[in-house]
């Protein structure tokens, strides 16, 4: 019986696919977890010098493929072929040996090391390494690209885009014939994309096949040649980057048309949010944050643009009543001095952290989860906590935004990543907040799932609450912000209306000295 | 090979039946080590048996060696659930010994004694863990290590007690103190060593430990910071108070069980070794075993209060050295733990 | 066959140490080959405060008499005596007894003085060590004794002490005499139930006294003497006595063994038969001191005091006045020899002693 | 003066040997993310089994060895239970301190009290642990397996993904731990004193343990450290009778100090040296 349902009208490689055997074969693979059929009998091919695309919601399976592919998972069943032989890949050693290449979804870097020790992990070699001989091989090995970064420089020093070449950087210095980056894009910057995108098409003259997983529809069909599209585990279909459309992969992923998304209104009259010569102080005790001054109106989104250690976190964190600063916020009009933030919540400031696990407690139930601003007021009687109400309550919010869960009592964790970031803003929006900031609100989420956050906000926006959405994420940035700003090195640059600045510009803006202000 | 994969839910009849059988391999286990001893394992088993649980004698030394177990576990549950890693119950136990003992010593005849020892054992158990606590809230210094160090610390402290200022008159120069006041005396069921109103207070603080963190809205507190600071800091949760009260529920719990000891079975502050007994330790596998439920230690510490009364039972009856109950507590504990593993994950064999 | 008479011994340490529970299991094996009708029981590692309900299981098992070896077993002790009125009962160390309970004691005080003689003849330095458990009377009374006899020889020498606040401590026990050591103390003493002191005196080849059990081969070359005990000379006593009825419960109230030298419960030497190891002899033969205005070889005073102390009417005791304490007030008066009672209770320490010693009365 | 100092110091040397050699064999297993708070239950096990060798074959360099296997066999156990069955590794190595105590406890009856005759020199033991210290501090900063052992503590992803056996790095620090851990055991009851009595190792184990958070994870700190922590132990008695304070105020005080220091050391925020991942199990694939 032939697993792979409805093959793809556009799939006319045929003739390619049949004169030599591909570089890699993976075939019928099928990995079940507890509950979930992970990959369900998946097939594909990859050639030498191309660039297979991978294609799916959140969770339909495509890191577990890869992660078989890598020998960090074992299938239940199928087969895996190398230059037409089979082999078995038992662990990411054998998958190295074979020269099989991984940069993983989330980057996998000691943060503690230096970039120079981060990229001799990787390398064999002698015993002996002093830091004389390892500079050495590394010049020696890096031979032909300039090196990117101070080899002495501490990882976690570096920035998200860094930390991305640093990851594929370290997959080159071995010799790979296949190179699996799983979405590599989705912390970078536009300026950084483009390098990385090049390096790719280098690679592919070079003979590299390339597996590629991104959520991010318009580099697949700008970078790839090949796309597979899976869902719930099955692969639903495959097409050559250049006869299929954007629609027509939507729809393949979703099984069904996107719905468009509700118009921006434009923001009313007043001053929500207003901070003055905004100070703070990182962890490290340097400046993160440097004399930032803004305003933000009843319904109004601000897209805060800044990469990760631009001072996003410390501004947002000021904000939230999570780190002390100087200077001066007000809120309506009233100085801001409460410290706590559930002081600052019970005022009507929601936060929706940049980390899931920043704000929510797996182990406890969902109900539980929800609770986490109420529990000291509304749900306390006494020293009593109202276990019934509670329920209630959490079951009205689990309909109202559609959380999917067996029942309110279930644990959090056992929900998906993109339920468990909808209960969040769920808890955030719940009550009913005036001014809600907002982090990479949809940070690894699906386009499904992107796309209902992203009316959500809209929605409430509309009826009159603030919004300030700091992300990296420039589309998403400019979809949904009335004013755009710029964070760099604890400097903000803008705000400006949306229309009047680009991406490629905020983009530069995000990562560069220079740029001066509009 | 052996892979390990998480039961999507876990079972509670699996559970059960896992740690059945690690308790049966566990006897095996040592059932071994006594016949390497000499002494057939069935024997032994049948007079533990006989001797713990099939005799008035032997309940009532069960439950003895239960009462401190039960405070302590209780306390101990709760603190793990906490994230409070508190591994100083042992010292706590002696300062709420000292506590106790300063009240039925130095306070004038007539006042009510007893119920003024547990609330100055409690005191002094409590603050006792609270320098660990308070280091580990404000900057964040392993409480494994300084509730330990503590340990020490109080130990050298009771002796210095009871060889200098707090010596008898009448212990000919020995370290003790002299014996307490009749109304420092905890009453006891019959002939037995079973001073009961220890076992009502642990039972009670057993179960309105439970519904502290169950029903009440302190108890969500307790549990957010427990499972996830980082959780309970972006929702600004009083963190520190929350350790900070921890380690005073704890340590005082483990100093209500100091002042049972002495005031039920001593009637006397003595040298530290002889006062503790481990209990501080053995405690810690109670609360492990009651895996977050302090009501569960209401079974969990009778069970070690079986093994403890039944290594008594070995050393009286076969003759067997005191480190047996090392052994068997040991070997006892390691599997408990391997079970904990194989009923959360089912085994896969193969690659 | 006749019935036999079933003791039971409980001991506060395990039986495998060298020390004060090891010495009454070997009594208790001494006293069986002794005392064919016996039969016996031990329970070892009886933590203080806990003995009560050992001694019910003990009594439900069939003990005719109970001997309980640690002076906190005290009350517990007397509470079973009472529990148990049929029950004949003996507690080692403590001074309460009852109709049917009895007490014992087989002391070291004399056999110190004899060790602080020698001592005294070999410190060159003037300065002997001592490494004590806990500053209770037993203690003080034997550093005392130790130091009026160190006196006697070298009326400046000193005997320093070291308190590890432990019976059993290997480790405390070798630092304590490192220190003393390096303060150059030349000859050592302790109170502790391992062999420590001797074997890390031997090894920086300083003469030393065993303590409580046979240690000379520890340290061949350097164990000068030491004290033994022989628990057996009290327990065969009692136990026949109970079985020919002589102690019947009710007639114990004023049994109270104070056995010494005189009854063999103790023994000079560092190993049994061995009262001065050879090697020190001459050395103590050389070594001179004053005796009522009479010049005599420490060596003979140690050997004459031995055998006046052995006999069957001592008329030598280390502690008869005058003695001063260390602070100059007087405690035993001219003519004076102290009492059981008084030494059972002594908290002062004789001149001589140095280092921190608690309770000390002003 | 000058000798006194001297003698201070070879004191602080004699008793911070074990000292140093447990805390190294727990400082690698904690720098690959493992903690094991069994140090004293393998140590003791370590002395029973050097001494028992001693005693039965006369042969010093045989007692060694087997001392280290029988602490990297302990060891072992803790991490089958805690790597392979993911047990709570704290309970574990508690349980491990019982069942060492205990099984020392008991085989070694037979030779309670008994006494070696031709005990070990102490110094070969102390110069070894410097040597160790010194190279365990080369190994882990300029040798490539000692990149990786950092990295499996920091990030075990990061090394896993990089063809790293992270489950066989930690076993092997685990049993290298351990055999440390019997080598401590094996100075105290062949070198430091030269006999077997149940319950020897005195709490040195979970000093060991305090010290390696003391030394901030680094090798030639733990030199000072144990050293440091061998001068307190031996002043406690050195300074006994120069001052009015009770002595147990002294014995307290090298417990006092751990627990001083790390509050100072909090204060100043000097802490944050700890591996990354120590004390969380790693298991490929779990989320
Ligand atoms: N270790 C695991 N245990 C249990 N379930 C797992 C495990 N790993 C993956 N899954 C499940 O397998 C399915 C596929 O997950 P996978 O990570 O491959 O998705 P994905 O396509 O990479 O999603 P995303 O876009 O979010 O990265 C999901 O339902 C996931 O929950
Ligand atoms: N470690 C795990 N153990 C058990 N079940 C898991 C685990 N991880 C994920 N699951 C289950 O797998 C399913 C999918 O998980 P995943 O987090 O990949 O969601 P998702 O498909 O990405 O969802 P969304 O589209 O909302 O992001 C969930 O139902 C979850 O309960
Ligand atoms: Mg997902
Ligand atoms: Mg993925």
């Amino acid at each position: 019986m032939n697993p792979i349902r409805a093959p793809v009208p556009c799939g006319k490689l045929a003739a390619r696919m049949e004169t030599s055997p591909p570089l890699l074969r993976l075939s019928n693979i099928t990995r079940s977890f507890p509950g979930v059929v992970a990959n369900d009998h998946v097939s594909l091919d990859l050639h030498a010098g191309e660039v297979h695309a991978l294609l799916g919601e959140n969770g339909a399976g495509k890191t577990t493929l890869m992660n078989i592919l890598y020998g960090l998972d074992a299938p239940d069943s199928g087969e895996i072929l190398i230059d037409g032989r089979l082999v078995r890949m038992g662990s990411p050693a054998q998958a190295l040996r074979r020269g099989i290449a991984l940069v993983p979804q989330h980057p996998l870097l000691v943060e503690r090391h230096t970039v120079a020790e981060n990229l001799a992990l990787g390398l064999r070699g002698g015993w002996l390494m002093t830091r004389r001989r390892l500079r050495a091989t590394l010049r020696e090995r890096l031979a032909g690209q300039p090196l990117p970064m101070d080899l002495d420089t501490r990882v976690e020093n570096l920035s998200a885009g860094e930390k991305q070449r640093l990851e594929i950087l370290r997959a080159l210095l071995r010799g790979v014939r296949v190179l699996i980056l799983d979405e590599p894009t989705s912390v970078l910057t536009p300026q950084e994309v483009e390098p990385l995108f090049q390096q790719l098409a280098q690679l592919k003259t070079r003979g590299v096949g390339i597996l590629f997983i991104s959520h991010k529809l318009d580099e697949v069909l700008a970078h790839s040649d090949r796309i597979t599209v899976l869902r719930a585990g099955r692969k639903v279909g495959e097409a050559s980057a250049r006869e299929t459309t954007r629609e027509q992969l939507v729809k393949l992923m979703l099984g069904r048309e996107a719905v468009p998304r509700p118009q921006l209104a434009p923001p009313r009259p007043g001053v929500r949010l207003e901070v003055q010569g905004l100070e703070v102080l990182s962890d490290r005790g340097t400046r993160a944050v440097k004399n930032i001054h803004f305003s933000l109106a009843p319904g109004e989104i601000l897209g805060i643009a800044g990469v990760a250690g631009s001072g996003q976190r410390e501004l947002v964190e000021a904000l939230t009543g999570l780190r002390p600063y100087q200077g001066q916020v007000r809120f309506e009009g009233q100085l801001l001095r409460a410290t706590s933030p559930a002081e600052l919540f019970a005022q009507g400031v929601a936060h929706v952290p940049e980390e899931r696990a920043a704000g929510t407690v797996p182990s406890l139930s969902v109900a539980e989860n929800l609770a986490l601003r109420t529990w000291n007021t509304a749900l306390r009687r006494g020293p009593w906590l109202d276990r019934a109400r509670m329920e209630r309550e959490a079951l009205g919010i689990i309909q109202t935004y559609g959380i999917a869960t067996p029942s309110p009592r279930t644990p959090l964790r056992l929900l998906s990543g993109g339920n468990i970031q909808r209960a969040v803003l769920a808890r955030e929006l719940a009550g009913s907040p005036r001014l809600l900031i907002a982090v990479h609100p949809t940070y690894g989420v699906d386009i499904g799932a992107t796309e209902r956050v992203h009316r959500l906000l809209i929605e409430r926006a509309q009826e009159g609450m603030s919004v300030l959405l700091v992300t990296e994420d420039l589309e998403e940035l400019f979809t949904l912000s009335h004013r755009v700003a710029s964070l760099y090195q604890g400097e903000l640059r803008g705000p400006w209306p949306a229309g009047e600045v680009d991406v490629e510009r905020l983009g530069r803006m995000m990562t560069q000295a220079t740029e001066g202000a509009a | 090979m052996i892979r390990l994969e998480q039961e999507p839910r876990p079972r509670r009849v699996k559970a059960l039946g896992v740690y059945l059988g690690m308790g049966v391999l566990a006897f095996a286990l040592t059932g071994g080590v006594f016949a390497a001893y000499g002494v057939s394992p069935w024997e032994v088993y049948r007079a533990l048996l006989e001797g713990t649980l099939g005799e008035r004698q032997g309940l009532a030394e069960v439950l003895r060696r239960t009462l401190p177990l039960l405070l302590i576990g209780s306390g101990l549950t709760l603190a793990f659930r906490v994230g409070f890693f508190n591994i100083g119950a042992e010292g706590q136990l002696l300062m709420g010994a000292v506590g106790g003992a300063a009240v039925a010593l130095f306070l004038p005849p007539g006042a009510p004694s007893l119920p003024l020892m547990f609330l100055a054992g409690a005191v002094a158990g409590g603050l006792w863990a609270l320098p660990a606590a308070w280091l580990r809230s404000r900057v964040d210094v392993n409480e494994i290590l300084t509730t330990l160090m503590l340990n020490a610390v109080a130990s050298a402290f009771v002796l210095y007690l009871v060889s200098g200022p707090w010596r008898g008159e009448q212990v000919q120069g020995y370290t003790y103190t002299d014996a307490f006041p009749d109304a420092a005396s905890l009453p006891v069921l019959g002939d037995t060593l079973v001073h009961w109103p220890t076992g009502v207070l642990g039972a009670v603080l057993a179960v309105a430990l439970q519904v502290l963190l169950t029903r009440t809205s302190l108890g969500y507190a307790l549990r957010v910071v427990g499972a996830s600071p980082r959780a309970a800091r972006y929702a600004g949760l009083p963190t520190g108070r929350v350790v900070l009260l921890t380690g005073l529920l704890s340590g005082g719990a483990a100093g209500l069980a100091g002042v049972g000891e002495v005031a039920g079975i001593h009637h006397r502050l003595l040298d530290p070794t002889q006062l503790s007994l481990g209990y501080g330790f053995t405690a810690i596998i109670v609360a492990w075993l009651a895996r977050g439920h302090p009501a569960l230690v209401l079974l969990t510490a009778p069970l070690m209060g079986v093994i403890l009364a039944g290594g008594d039972l070995l050393k009286i009856s076969f003759n067997m050295p005191f480190r047996v109950i090392d052994v068997f507590s040991g070997v006892l504990l390691f599997c408990l733990i391997s079970g904990e593993a194989l009923a959360r994950y089912r085994v896969r064999w193969g690659r | 066959d006749e019935a036999k008479l079933k003791a039971c011994f409980i001991y506060v340490g395990p039986v495998g140490d060298i020390g004060w529970s090891h010495a009454h299991d070997e009594a208790r094996k001494l006293t069986m080959k002794a005392l064919p009708w016996l039969e016996t029981q031990y329970v070892e590692s009886v933590p203080e405060g806990q003995a009560l309900p050992v001694i019910d299981r003990l009594v439900k098992g069939g003990c005719q008499v109970v001997l309980t070896t640690s002076f906190g077993f005290m009350d517990q002790t007397l509470e079973a005596a009472r529990k148990y009125p049929k029950v004949v009962f003996a507690h080692a160390t403590g001074f309460k007894r009852a109709p049917n309970m009895a007490t014992y004691m087989a002391d070291f005080y004399q056999i110190y003085y004899l060790n602080g003689l020698m001592a005294g003849a070999l410190t060159k330095s003037g300065k002997v060590g001592y490494v004590g458990a806990f500053p209770i009377p037993e203690l003080k009374r034997h550093i005392s004794a130790f130091a009026l006899g160190v006196r006697a020889v070298n009326p400046q020498a000193t005997v320093n002490v070291k308190w590890i606040s432990a019976w059993v401590s290997p480790v405390k026990a070798r630092e304590a005499a490192e220190a003393l050591m390096a303060e150059g103390n030349d000859v050592l003493a302790f109170t502790e139930d391992t062999a420590t002191v001797v074997q890390v005196a031997g090894r920086k080849k300083v003469p030393a006294f065993g303590h409580y059990s046979s240690m000379q081969r520890f340290a061949p070359d350097y164990v000068v003497s030491g004290q033994l005990v022989h628990w057996e000379k009290i327990y065969i006593d009692f136990l026949s006595k109970v079985r020919d009825g002589t102690y019947a419960p009710g007639k114990l109230q004023d049994v109270d063994y104070w056995w010494l030298l005189r009854e063999g419960a103790v023994e000079m030497g560092g190993q049994p038969g061995v009262p001065i190891n050879p090697k020190f002899v001459d050395a103590l033969k050389k070594a001179q001191m004053t005796v009522g205005g009479k010049q005599v070889s420490v060596y003979d005073r140690v050997q004459e005091l031995l055998k006046d102390m052995s006999s069957s009417k001592p008329g030598f005791d280390p502690f008869t006045g005058p003695i001063q304490d260390r602070h100059g007030a007087t405690r035993v008066p001219a003519g004076k020899t102290l009492t059981k009672e008084e030494l059972n209770q002594m908290q002062w320490v004789a001149p001589g002693v140095t280092g921190p010693v608690a309770d000390e009365p002003k | 003066m000058i000798d006194e100092m001297l003698q201070a110091l070879l004191r602080a040397l004699s008793f911070g040997t074990p000292l140093l050699l447990a805390c190294l064999g727990a400082l690698v297993n904690e720098r690959a993310g493992v903690v094991n708070l069994g140090v004293e239950g393998m140590m003791a096990l370590g002395a029973l089994t050097a001494f028992g060798v001693a005693t039965e074959t006369e042969s010093l360099g045989l007692a060694v060895a087997l001392s280290l296997v029988a602490g990297a066999l302990a060891a072992l156990l803790h991490g089958f239970v805690t790597l392979t069955l993911r047990a709570n590794a704290y309970v574990s190595g508690l349980a491990l301190t019982m069942l060492g105590l205990g099984v020392s406890g008991l085989l070694g009856n037979r030779y309670e009290g008994a006494i070696l005759m031709e005990p070990a020199p102490e110094l070969p033991f102390t110069v070894a642990a410097g040597v160790l210290a010194v190279g365990l501090w080369a190994f882990l900063y300029a040798t490539r397996p000692g990149l990786v052992l950092r990295s499996v503590g920091e990030n075990p992803a990061a090394a896993d993904v990089l063809g790293v056996s992270v489950a066989g790095v930690r076993y092997l620090a685990v049993a290298v731990g351990g055999a440390l851990a019997g080598l401590a055991g094996a100075f105290l009851s062949l070198a430091y004193r030269p006999a077997w009595t149940d319950g020897m190792t005195a709490g040195l184990g979970w000093i060991a343990v305090a010290l390696v958070i003391f030394v901030g994870w680094s090798p030639p700190r733990a030199v000072l450290g144990s050293v440091f922590f061998g001068l307190l132990y031996y002043l406690q008695f050195r300074l006994q009778d120069q001052s009015r304070v009770p002595t147990e105020l002294f014995a307290a005080m090298p417990y006092l100090l751990v627990v001083g220091v790390l509050a100072l050391a909090g204060l100043r925020r000097t802490q944050g040296s700890a591996p990354a991942s120590l004390g969380k199990p790693y298991h490929r694939g779990e989320r």
